[in-house]
Order: C-alpha cells, then structure tokens, then sequence
C-alpha cells in the first residue's frame, strides 16, 4: 500500500532540518537512544533484542549442520533472512519478502559478509561434505525508520552470543559434542551507519518521519579497522561526490561508537 | 554420513517448568503479562508463561482492501498467529504452514465473540500473534495475549478472552502442559472462554481422554482461564492506571 | 467469495431449530442417508467413496517409502491432505489449500492419528531409514454439509481397504513383494460426530444450509472404546460448558452407530 | 538402499482393457456415462471407459470476477482438468503441472466452438474436469463428460462436442488406446468434433505417422467420436426423458 | 490483459484474407523472412538467435548431469522452458509461466521428442545411475507471432549447436573431459509450420495482426522422412477434416524449406 | 559417484577480457551498444561490454492497473532486472531471486531521477533489462542499456543515467571488474551518474576498502562513466540521426 505523507508534515520536517534541526531535537550526527541485549531467546544459540528509538529488531542464529558450495568446499555458509513483520507497521504486508526486505537481508548479509564478521573457514567440519550452516533470522516487529543500523548492529552482537556444539570426527561419524559449546568464531565487528538526505544535508539514524520525507539514504559498513566493506545507496534522489566521502568519514566514527555497545 | 548428538541439551531448559519442577496438578507455570510494548501497533501485549514467549499486535478498526472479505454490517476480525524461526529447537522455515494457518483460524473464532464487530461496518480488525520463543502451550499464550493488544487499542468488547490448556501426563490430568509434558503426555485440551459468562470461544483436543478425564480436565482449564483473566485485568490496569 | 444467505432463509432454518424441527424433517440426533463403498479406485491401494446426503467425498490412500522424521524413527508416516474441489460448491476456488481445506485435514489427520486407527510401528521397513508412507488424499466433489465425519468415515474406511506389497530385507535390499498383499495394520476405528449449535440447539449432522445459520460448531472424535479421541470446535459464536458435555455423550453413541458403516 | 519391485501388479487392472483382449481395431473399449451425478454444480456427468473414471461439473453462465478476463459481447468459457493424487499408479502430487495447465487449454477451446457464448456477456462458464481414475485417454473422456455437464446445466450449444483418440501401436492404427497401448505405441492423436457437421475443436497428435497413417487415424477418430455421441445423447435421455 | 483488437483492423484483415492477399504482400504459403544464427552465446554449450519476421527468440542449451526417470533408465532427460519476457510484448506479464508459454514449452518439447531430434539413449552415463539433462530454454524476446515454428526452428539449431564434454568412468567415478568435447547425437530434425485459419483460408506464418484475428491455428510437426510428429490446434474456432489433410501437405513442403536454415 | 571435471574451460572464455589481457587499471573493456533493436516495445537497446550481452526495453508511459502502486502526481518508473538461465555457467533456474529483486530496486532508483515522471500522473514506465550472457557487471550494463531504450522510446529526460563499476583486485583499484576480476579480487564499487551534473543515482559497495581506496574508486568509476555515456549518446545519434 503506498502510504501518503501529507504535504504538510513533509514540509516542517524539510523546513526543520533546512534551518538545522530535527523533530525530536536531535543533532545531524546523533544516533537516538539505543537499547541492546543478546541471549534473550533460549532456544536459539544466539539470540539479540536490538532496539533504535522505536524501532525494534529481534535476532536469532540457529546452526544446523548442511553441505559447503560448490566452489568453497571448506568454507561454512551464512543465511540471513529478514521478515517484515506486519505486526511492526501498518502498511507491512504477509507473504513472502518483497523488495524492501530482501534489500535489508541482502545489505546486512553483505555488510557481515565482506566484514568477515565471522571466520567461515573455521566453519567446516569434513571439508566439501559438512560445513555449519548458521542461519540468521532478523523479526522486525516494530519499524520506526533506520532498520539497516538496527539490523547490522543486531546481527552481530546474535552472532557474538552464538554457542555451537563442539564437531568431532569419531569413526567416520560426526561427533556433537553439547557438553562443549564454543563461541562462534569471530573475526571482526563490521557496523553500518546509515544517512537520510533530506534537501541539502545528511543526517543520520533517520526516523520513520524523516525516512518518509528523505531524498535519498546512504548505509555504510566499517569494519573494526575502520575500512569500508559495504554501502548502498536508497531512494530516488542523488547524491553528489562530497556529500558520500562525507558520509563515509563520519560512518567510521559512529560505528566506531555504536561498536562500544557489542557486548 | 551420520551425525551423532552426545549428552543433547535439548529441552533442558524446558525441564526446569515441568511438573517435576514441584508444580501442583492444577497449577500454571510462572507468567508476566505486559500492555503497550509496541510504539507503532494500534495496541499490543507481550506475554510470558514458562519458557513461552509471544508478542500480539492489533491494527484497527481500519479500510478493509480485500473486497471479497468485507461484511457488510460489521468489520471482520483477522488474526495472524506465526512462530519466529528461532522460536523452536530446529529452525522453523518462515512463511506459514498447515498449523499456522489452522492455529490462525480459531484464533480467529476465539476472540470474535467477545467484539462489538457490529460497530465497524465494512472495516477489518487485524491481529498479529508473533511466538517469539515456544515452550508448549503458544496458541493459548497467544490468544490471552491478544486480548489484552485487543484492550490496548481501545476495541470495545464484551469480555476480555483468555485461554489455557488442561491435558493429562504421566497418567494424571493437569493444568497446562509444558512442551515435555505435551509431547510426553496422553492429551492436550486447549480452551478459551469469555470468563464474565464462561462461554467457551474456543476448544480443541488430541489424544486420549475418557469422558470423565475431558470433563475434569474442561474443569481444570476452565479454572487456568479465570486465574489467567486476573492476571490480563491487572496489565491493563498496570499500564492504564485503575480508575 | 463471502456467501450471503438471505436473512429470510436464516430465520425460516432458525425458527424451525426453535420449534424441534428441521427442514428436512430429521431429529436433532439423526444422520442424513449415509452411503460408504470402498475399493472404488483401482489404481489405488486403498479406496472409498462417502456420501453423507449430498455431501460426497472420494478417497485414496496410496503408500509411498520414505525417511521416518529424526524424533520418531521406527514410525511409518500419514499425511492428509483435502481439495476442496471448485467443482464441489460454487464458492470454492482452485488453488492452494485455504484455511477450511487445512482445518479439514489436520482434523481428520487428527481424529484419525490420536485414535491410533492405523498402527505406525508396524510401517517401519529399516529403523531409521525406511517406512511406509501412507497419502491420504480427499477429493471432496459435492458439498453440501458437514464435511468433517464425511472425512473421518470414508478415510478409516480406506485405511481399512488399503492392501500393502510385503516389504522384505534381503541382502541389504528391500523387496517388496506383490504376490503378498498385506493389509495396512488398523489398531482401531475413530470416528467423529458433529454438532452445529442454532440458536440454543445442537444438531448432529448440519447441512449446508444449516452450516450457513449456525453460530458454531463442534466435531468430537470417538474411539471404538468410547474415549475421546480429537475435538475442534470452529465458528464465531460459543458454547457453554453443558453443550460440550452433551455433545460428547451423543457423539459416542452416535459414531458407534457410524461404525457399523465399515467394512 | 536399493528397491527391487517382484512379480509387479502395476497395470495388471489395465491389460484387461487392451488390445490383447480381443478389441478390434475400430472397437472402442466399454464405456458408461451418466448426467447428473452432483448435486451443488449446475450441471455434472460421470464418464467410464476403459480403466477411466472422469468427473465433470458445469457452474454458470455466473458472474466474473476476474476483470482482466471479461469480454464485453461474450461469456469466458473457462475449463480445468485435474487429476485426483490417487489416480494414477505413482501418487500426483495436488496443484495444476504444465500437463494439466495444456490441457486445461485445449480443452476450453474444444468446447468453445459448440456453445452460444455470446448470449452471455461479462460473464463465465465454469467448466472443472476431475480425472478421479487414469488409464488412457482422460482428455477425452474429460471433454465428452463435460459436454454432457455443459447439457445438463442447460447452457444453449449448437452441438454437444465428443472426444476421441485413434492412433498407431504394435504398427497398426487404432481406435481408442489404452494405457498401455500409449506407452508402447508410436503414435496418439486425440480430437474432438461437433458430430453434427464433423467439424474438429481439438486435434492433437504425438509420435510418427505417415499422412496416410494419420488419415486412417483421423477416420478412425471420427467414427469413435460418432459412437460415443450417440451415448452422450443417451446420457441426456436417461437424465431428462425423450421428449 | 485481454488486448481488444478494433473491429475495423479485424476486417480489413480478414477481407484482404477473403481476397486472397495478406497485409504484408506475403503469399498464403509464404514464411517472412528467417534469420537464424547458432552459436551466439558463448556461456551456453549450445545456442541461437532465431527471427521470424519481426518475431525473435533466444536460445540456449544448458547440460547437466542427473539422475534418469525411473521408467528409462538408460534414457537422457531433455527439458523445455519458455519464457515470454514482458519485454516481448505489451501484455505479457512477469510471473510464473502462463497457459500460453506452458503450451508453447510443450509442444515445442514435443515435436522435439517425437521427432527423435535427440539420440538420448546416448547421453546415458551410468544406467540407472547418471544420466545427461539438457535444458533447453527459449527467451523470447520479441513477439510478432508465430512463437511456435521459430521456438522449433531456433531449438533444433541450437541442439545441433551444442557440444558436451566426453563423460568417461574411471574407476568408479565420472571424468568429464572437457578438452574432448562431442557434439550433441542428433538423429533428425524435426521442424513445425504453423497455419491461421481467417475466414475461410488458411495462411502459414502469421504474423501477430493476422494471430489476433484468426479463429484457429493449426501447428504441424515433420520429420526429414516426412513423417508426422506432432500437432496441435489452438483457437476457438474450427478446421474441416479437408484442411487439415491440406495443412499436413504443405508442411512438409514447407518444413523442408526451412530444413535449408539448419547449420 | 563423485564427479570430477578435468581441465574445465570454464571460465577461459572470460580470461581473454581479464586484465591478464593487458588492460590498462582505467580501462574498459570493449563495448558496443545499440538503441532500438525490438520492434514491439516502445524503445529498446543491446549492449555488448566485454562477455556482457544485455537487451533493455521500455514500455510506457502507460496505464498503471495495479491500483496500489499508482501516485496521483506522477508515473511511477518500474524496472525488472532478469537473468537468462542459459546466460551463465552453472544453468540459472528461471525467475526472481534475491539478488534480481534487489538489482531491479536499486536499478529503478537509478534510473527515477533522470525522468520526468510528473509529466505522466497515474501511469507506469515499465523497464525491461535481460542479461542474455553474464561476464561480471551486468547491472551496470543493464542501467546503462535501460537509459538508451527509455531515449529511444521517446520518454522525457534531465540526463541519460549511465552507469559503470570500478573496485580492487590484486591489490589494485582498476576500472570496469571483469568476472574473473570480480571473483579473485578484494572489492567492486558499482555506480551510476548523471553525467551533466555529476550527481550519482546509485551507488553499492562490498569488499575491503581503505577511505582513499574508496575515493579513488569512485574517481575510477566516474570516469568510465563519462567514456560509457559519449557510446550511449553515439548509440542514440546513430538511430536517429545528429539534427
């Protein structure tokens, strides 16, 4: 369902933000408040409640054990999956993901990914017959705009919180060993800070409320050392040369902030 | 290749809310009820019970789009119950299944009787059942936890709807089974009523019972629900103040 | 596709309800014609055809072999599975199963599974390899009313026709032989009843035209020992705790009366 | 592990009916037809031939939903032929396959021609074909069956289309395969006519003929087609009486 | 989408039909002029551009190996899909394939398979065991009728197109040897013209004016022996026996002109 | 049975485009594109850029059916990015994956702000890019092609969109990944401009980059666009003419 902004509200949002400001007081730079915590589901071997303002994310990784690819036989494999859940806005619908979750799995897959968050080589376990499949399963059950952050962030401190039983080789069988769970191999700490273009200048973390008068979104992944290893550019509006390099500056020091929260 | 699981942990956390955890037969497990957790629903409720853990949303009244739904002298009540793929010890696939769609049909009737429908002519009220962890019991858990989002949002009903399962185990009938027992038990009798006039809205069975188990057992559930209403009542007032 | 009866029609089928009466003349604890024959589709190992009035429902079971579930590994499996037909009533549509073709199968598979009518164990071939699979396919043709004990009474009557090749292991292979037809192994014979409540009434059997005024309806599953076996109550009004009661008092004569249907 | 199927029954119920059993080559295999058989659809038949046992049922001329589909001047005649899971020797799984999807097509085709569609504007003819036993020529019998469905229903056609398949097996052209007279056979070619002026709505053909194979086959066809006619007229007699 | 096609334009068709004449000057037995190129992407071990008119058609041959049909298990799997891109035309849609690709996949499958095109015994591997699977998949990328004798034509050169690596066993396991590549067996070439029924007449190669006014359509299947392999009518309207022994006679004269096109 | 492939040429027809072929680190590889190749729809175009085959079309602007997605004050510009199953080594299984439904979001994006949408209230531009043959950066390709066939339909624009890819591999930012490149290489940087003003439409990123690598890049990137658009506009002036 298109959902219609009145003209009204797009123009005091635009007009606040043309005179430096935002709705809810904060500074271009400013995250909101920001809430996460892992372990919050049982059953699931990594689990994280992440929350952005009202935006509110719920993220569990569960391992079962499957087959490597093809072309990297000794390289364990990660699925990441996102629901939008209807419950989280009134204009979300059931049924299979449309264009909007699939780019939200795709970009925080990506971001993990080419983050090597997570050392999928120490995911084999009978290299080109067994690897750990982790799956991770992102339910958005409440969307106040900015769910890239929230899902990145969240993502990774799931996987962090991430136990699997030890795998071993008895007599050509494998061996779970559940007496002797070891963390899920971690490699880095890849974030993602994304910007709202809103007339001329970039703000970050938007609401739903700036989302819904934005231009143009910007989401960029920095890894722990500070690298870029993910971006992708949102909306229908453009984005010069400087205002992206600027972007990308000050995303490795808010990721560089938002990382102080990983457990 | 086959694949051997050694000194499994799955279920233990389970165990601990079993019945040998010291429950008495007619007793619930440990529960919290909470109104308002969503910002962005119309009203909403998280509810715990055992290792269960649910979260339900309402929408609504609201346009109904689907023209060959509408009614024409009231609105029509959905409700969508889905289990998150973690929620459960194999990952569940998402999307809805057989169960699911089952399990969203009479939660559905459920909680129909207890809403003034008759005030929204040609309107839809939709609500959102999310299992957010399942330790046995989830459409029960789910339907209370519905009636209180039904509150949250101001829909006027009745009566608040609450359900709970009676059932028998190890040869016992007992009040609300935990998933061990469920799958260990005999029978599984999930009910809900109206608790004002105890109308019962909804009532399922399986397993094994003669006539006098299923009436001890409707007993039982009957009793669950109306300490479990106690328990709706005082979330709403938690969240709304008591006047 | 809502089906909108005519408040003229309600009323009429209501008050007679009100006054003893039905509109086809039958007390409120008596059956339509019922009409039961198996072995009507050869190519089928087991086969029946029900009719209840003009309800009409066509059943096949067919073996397949297949893997037990990981929890259950010396259990053969049963599936169910109901088309509504678009041929059987004029607002059914093709498509996948909608919620009443899947309310229709998980209570019959139910019905059918807790009342232990076929026993399992014997499908094992190879524990935790190979089982009979049982397909129980409804083809439900013509509706007109209570499709729940139509479902249950033409599915024990297939089970009960259904003949199986006998599966021997010999050298590591599983032979099965089709000189030596075995019938599946039937434990028992649930059946079920159904009630609509109209007004403060309960009816067994309701037609479609009764189903259409009903406030609810409740279906009771049987054991041939007089135990219940499955119980679904369905639509938008309620029962009180008494109604229940009664209901299963008359359904555990009632589908002892049905059972003498069976072959 | 391997599976060894001994001393198979498969088709054994369907020798009975071939060639070996004495037909000759112009003979149709038994057949039976009844109108009438339903009684929600507004118009049904029942058809056997052979080892086949084919269900068809008429709705309309109704309403059309579907807005994309609707012709101003004219009724949709839309027909789907499906195959019962039980009706063939491997279970089917439920859901249309790109089989069933082309002969759903040719089927409304055939019909199409026979019936006065243009009395009926914006609306449909719902035509469902249920193969509820397979050996051998369903399409046929679906589209014969359906014909009489389409009478029994009332709806105006200028003729009522019959359905026949002649073809080549063990090198000879034959009327009215069977199973296994199609498995084996190098040729199939099933057609429907209008009796009453000959002319063809369905022709289809697989395998290899000569031209001079394939006019015997269309000869044959036809012949069959005009036998099977007169017990679709039958079928309507019985059901409605002779006047 | 119905596409409505004015009155006026079906006339003027028709009655140039009546007359004797087609819109394009063409004679009633006369192909537009055919283009067909093998061999045009390189990923694909065998393909090809086929134009009819202004109708054309992409197409490439994928191999795989996999497991045969139970029924034949000495017998190579070959596996027709169409496509009819929304690209091709106004009203075709994205989605799954409709009534008109399924049919257009099988008969073309068909003529393909009757017509013994491919030696497929000879792509067994292993019995039972592996065999090859070719997919054949038609892209059609734009529509001007007669999908059916190009989707033959195009399909024919790109089997005779295609070249496999040797699948040789050595010791228990299968070596593809891509140096040796082998072309694909093909035992004939089968080729299909397709005729319009308008009024009266009936002209071959319609174009998609003269598709949108025909009553009936009649597609011929021929064998390098002039044998028939298969046909199949479509529309709603109806042929004679007469024309249907013309239209068989014609296509084999025609079915070996085209012939000449093949590599 | 294991499958065991010898000296696969997979791939080798790929190499010859590598950098292998001595590319210069801001070179392209070779290209050819050509507007106006379908006859049916309303503009069209085919690019060739090293083993990258690609055909776009566009339809529109035109009526827009599906209610939901119309906007009273504008067309709305839909884009599908498709891959032929046929167009890369391993047999791509036909439809929509994820990777295509996000390719055709993030390509719709990149086209919009070039369009005069407001000219065309409550319609669609329907935008068609299929990938015949794969070779390493076909969306770029495919928006590249997708502007050419919406000037070739005639559809008012501010600029036309082009787009091109640079990243790192062996060490190295180069320009214009080649698939070999892409696989072995360290990052790739995907980016559409506007090349009048320089505003850029799209822009992905993934790999490993250092802020000045990143830059760098997106100067490396920029530039190849500006070279692809004088063949976009050469395409364009060759089937209209210069006036």
């Amino acid at each position: 369902m298109v959902h219609i902004v009145p003209e009204i509200i797009k123009e005091s949002v635009t007009n606040l933000v043309k005179n430096g400001e935002r709705t809810d007081g904060r500074a271009f730079d400013e995250y909101r408040e920001i809430s996460l915590e892992t372990g919050v589901i049982e059953k699931a071997e990594g689990s994280a409640r992440v929350k952005i303002g009202n935006t509110q994310i719920i993220i569990g990784a569960k391992p079962q054990i499957g087959s490597p690819f093809g072309d990297t036989p000794n390289v364990g494999v990660l699925m990441t999956n996102t629901e939008l859940l209807p419950m989280a806005a009134p204009n979300f619908e059931s049924g299979p993901p449309d264009e909007n979750s699939v780019e939200l799995s795709r970009v925080t897959d990506r971001c993990i990914r080419e983050g090597e968050v997570v050392d999928l080589e120490k995911l084999c376990i009978v290299e080109g017959e067994k690897v750990w499949m982790i799956f991770l399963d992102l339910h958005v059950v409440d969307y106040d705009g900015n769910l890239m952050d929230a899902a990145v962030l969240g993502s990774v401190a799931a996987l962090m919180n991430t136990k699997l039983p030890e795998a071993k080789i008895i007599d050509d069988e494998i061996v779970l060993d559940y007496d002797n769970l070891i963390p899920l191999p971690i490699n880095d700490t890849a974030l993602m800070s994304t910007f709202a273009k809103i007339g001329d200048e970039l703000i970050i973390d938007p609401s739903l409320e700036e989302e819904e008068v934005m231009g143009a979104r910007l989401s960029v992944g920095i890894t722990q050392d500070g690298n870029i290893c993910a971006m992708q550019k949102g909306g229908e509006k453009t984005f010069t040369q400087e205002e992206i390099l600027k972007a990308v500056s000050i995303a490795k020091i808010k990721t560089a902030e938002l990382r102080k929260l990983l457990p | 290749m086959i694949i051997i699981i050694t000194n499994t942990n799955l279920g233990t956390g389970t165990e601990t809310s079993g019945r040998a955890d010291n429950r008495a037969f007619d007793e619930l497990r440990k529960m919290k009820i909470e109104a308002g957790v969503l910002e962005r629903a119309d009203g909403s409720a998280y509810l715990e019970i055992g290792g269960n853990k649910v979260l339900a949303a309402v929408y609504g009244p609201r346009e109904l789009f689907v023209r060959r739904l509408m009614q024409p002298n009231k609105a029509v009540l959905r409700c969508k119950y889905n289990m998150a793929p973690f929620s459960v010890d194999d990952r569940k696939r998402p999307g809805p299944d057989r169960r699911s769609v089952e399990i969203s049909k009479i939660a559905s009737e459920a909680l129909t009787p207890a809403v003034f429908l008759e005030k929204f002519p040609r309107s839809t009220i939709d609500v959102f059942i999310e299992v957010i962890e399942a330790e046995g019991g989830t459409r029960c858990a789910g339907i209370t936890a519905a009636s209180v989002a039904l509150a949250d949002a101001g829909i006027p009903m009745r009566d608040m709807v609450v359900a709970c399962a009676a059932g028998k185990s190890d040869g016992k009938v007992i009040l609300d089974l935990s998933e061990v027992e469920d799958k260990e038990g005999q029978a599984d009798v999930p009910i809900a009523i109206m608790p004002r006039t105890g109308e019962i809205t909804l009532l399922q069975m399986d397993g094994n019972l003669t006539e006098e188990e299923f009436e001890q057992a409707l007993d039982l559930a009957i009793n669950g629900c109306k300490i479990i209403s106690e328990k709706q009542k005082a979330a709403i007032k938690n969240r709304y103040g008591d006047e």
